[in-house]
């Protein structure tokens, strides 16, 4: 446990007393910024400040860990971080966690919970995860440890490439399509530049309570060639936007697009 | 055309040529009309692997099936090769991936809690589009949450069979 | 690391590694401390393509340097493998595709940074190999990367006629 007095904080770490704040939170702000940079939110924050004063994760000081993790985000904050609300967050817990530790405990009630208890099973958790994911960058991988050996074949024919997946067909379609609407050019007066998030718009509003609607439905083809490749990157724009996506039954049979279930 | 291409020649470029692994079964059906036996085929890559015995390659098993790979010890020279992909990752995705790995299936949610931070939509995107993970349903929670699982691609990556050649976690540890 | 791979296996490595063709110049670059000469290397790719006689595959020399080749006759038994190089167009293949199409010329980094994430490197081989991409130099920043722009070819394949038949996008929401 620590106590408070005057802005100076005592942690007793096992059985070592820490009274002030360790020197190295003050080095140059170049070198700061990278630290601060490094944090991947707030358990790997706090986790940093427990390993820096090994202090035992079962019985951590909450009062000094506190301290410091408000003295690092606002750190953060002062040097312009989008500070996601995450950390935030984090720092009313521990004050909860705080103000729960100086309500005077009954020693002989025992089913309370030790009100750490929670953050603790959280860092040990996260830390396991982190331990991993740096055991995991170690492992043989592709394109650093080991590379595929590839060889180019040249005398493919190109009907055997031919791609036969529905996006493939996708373009087919807008290639036939285009050509109807060179048929059709005639007709088009020139109009100003059809905008592609304005048929992104049009595609979803209607798809909305809607059931799939045929692919080919999307382009008119009186609008010309624009108007078709408008259409298109309109279309792939909203399936990259992970807003529509795109339906095929069987190959070479109709295309559909709904939208997204979430 | 002619078939002055042995039944070893033919494998040995269709593991060459493909850009995935290819099974046993891949390769049987390269010969749809001779009838080849996947331990014929098993017997021709171990003949094959032994030609290669003084080659920088070698036909290895991962995943998804068999493929031609460098063998170790070549990096240090190949990393100066300017048009390698880049091969480097933050620890936020190794992270995020690494967790998916272990707890798979797994919400955005799951992860989030975990990690402590909100998952960054980059990073799932990234993965997905890598095909290292995937979506295999829905939580029937409120929002049904998709459910994220890695792939085969996945262990292909990282030279590994199945998910159980995966470090072991070691439960509790200290900081 | 240790030096127990020979000039003749880095060499080989590096062919068989490589996304792109190598120059004599790229083979030389991968020994910087041991100063090979380019005909000591050109000889050693003879050495090399005198062992790979009874292989499916040598080595050829192209435009833009050396590559590995699979030889003439297999295509026919290939073609029956169904994840050979280019059946499928991904999301990220034609996002990639939009991108060196509008901002053209662009760097595989230009692209990344777009589109966040990395590029697959297969993606651009597969690009170039359609012939809808090309190298249309390099740009003058550390690296030199390679500026990619798209080509008539693929201006034939959507049946324009040229770049700025393509929909006007402002720059608010460009792709």
């Amino acid at each position: 446990m620590s106590i408070i007095e005057d802005n100076k904080f005592e942690a007793s770490v096992k059985g070592t007393l820490i009274t002030e704040i360790p020197e190295d939170l003050f080095i140059p702000p170049d070198a700061l910024r990278i630290i601060l940079e490094e944090f991947e939110g707030p358990l790997d924050l706090l986790l940093y400040l427990i390993k820096k004063q090994n202090i035992d994760i079962m019985d951590i000081p909450i009062l000094p860990i506190t301290e410091q993790y408000v003295e690092y985000i606002k750190m953060m904050e002062s040097m312009k971080f989008e500070l996601a609300s995450d950390y935030l967050v984090m720092a009313s817990t521990l004050a909860e966690i705080k103000s729960r530790m100086l309500i005077p405990h009954d020693d002989e009630d025992d089913e309370e919970e030790d009100p750490r208890a929670s953050l603790v099973r959280r860092l040990l958790e996260y830390q396991k995860y982190k331990n991993l994911s740096t055991e995991i960058d170690t492992i043989s991988r592709v394109d650093r440890d080991t590379f595929l050996a590839s060889g180019i074949i040249i005398h493919f024919k190109k009907k055997d490439i031919e791609p036969t997946i529905e996006i493939s067909q996708l373009e087919e379609i807008f290639k036939d399509v285009l050509k109807r609407a060179d048929i059709l050019a005639s007709h088009e007066i020139h109009s100003e530049p059809l905008s592609v998030r304005e048929r992104m718009s049009n595609i979803l509003e209607s798809l909305t309570n809607s059931e799939p609607i045929s692919f080919i439905k999307f382009f008119d083809v009186t609008e010309g060639r624009m108007g078709v490749v408008v259409t298109f990157l309109a279309i792939l724009e909203l399936v990259k936007d992970n807003l529509v996506e795109i339906l095929q039954n069987e190959p070479q049979s109709i295309i559909y697009l709904q939208l997204k279930q979430s | 055309m002619s078939n002055s291409e042995s039944n070893k020649n033919i494998i040995e470029a269709a593991l060459f040529a493909s850009h995935d692994p290819l099974t046993l079964q891949d390769l049987a059906n390269l010969f749809d009309d001779k009838k080849i036996s996947k331990n014929k085929i098993r017997e021709i890559i171990d003949e094959l692997n032994k030609e290669y015995n003084n080659r920088a390659f070698e036909i290895s098993l991962v995943a998804s099936g068999y493929r031609i790979q460098i063998r170790e010890g070549y990096d240090q020279w190949l990393s100066k090769l300017n048009n390698m992909p880049s091969n480097r990752y933050s620890k936020a995705f190794l992270e995020t991936l690494v967790i998916i790995a272990y707890r798979q299936p797994v919400t955005r949610g799951d992860i989030e809690s975990i990690r402590g931070v909100s998952v960054n939509p980059n990073i799932i995107r990234g993965l997905l589009e890598r095909e290292w993970i995937k979506i295999v349903g829905h939580k029937e929670t409120p929002g049904k949450p998709e459910l994220l699982a890695t792939t085969k691609k996945f262990l292909d990556y990282f030279n590994l069979k199945n998910l159980s050649d995966l470090p072991v976690i070691k439960d509790e540890e200290s900081v």
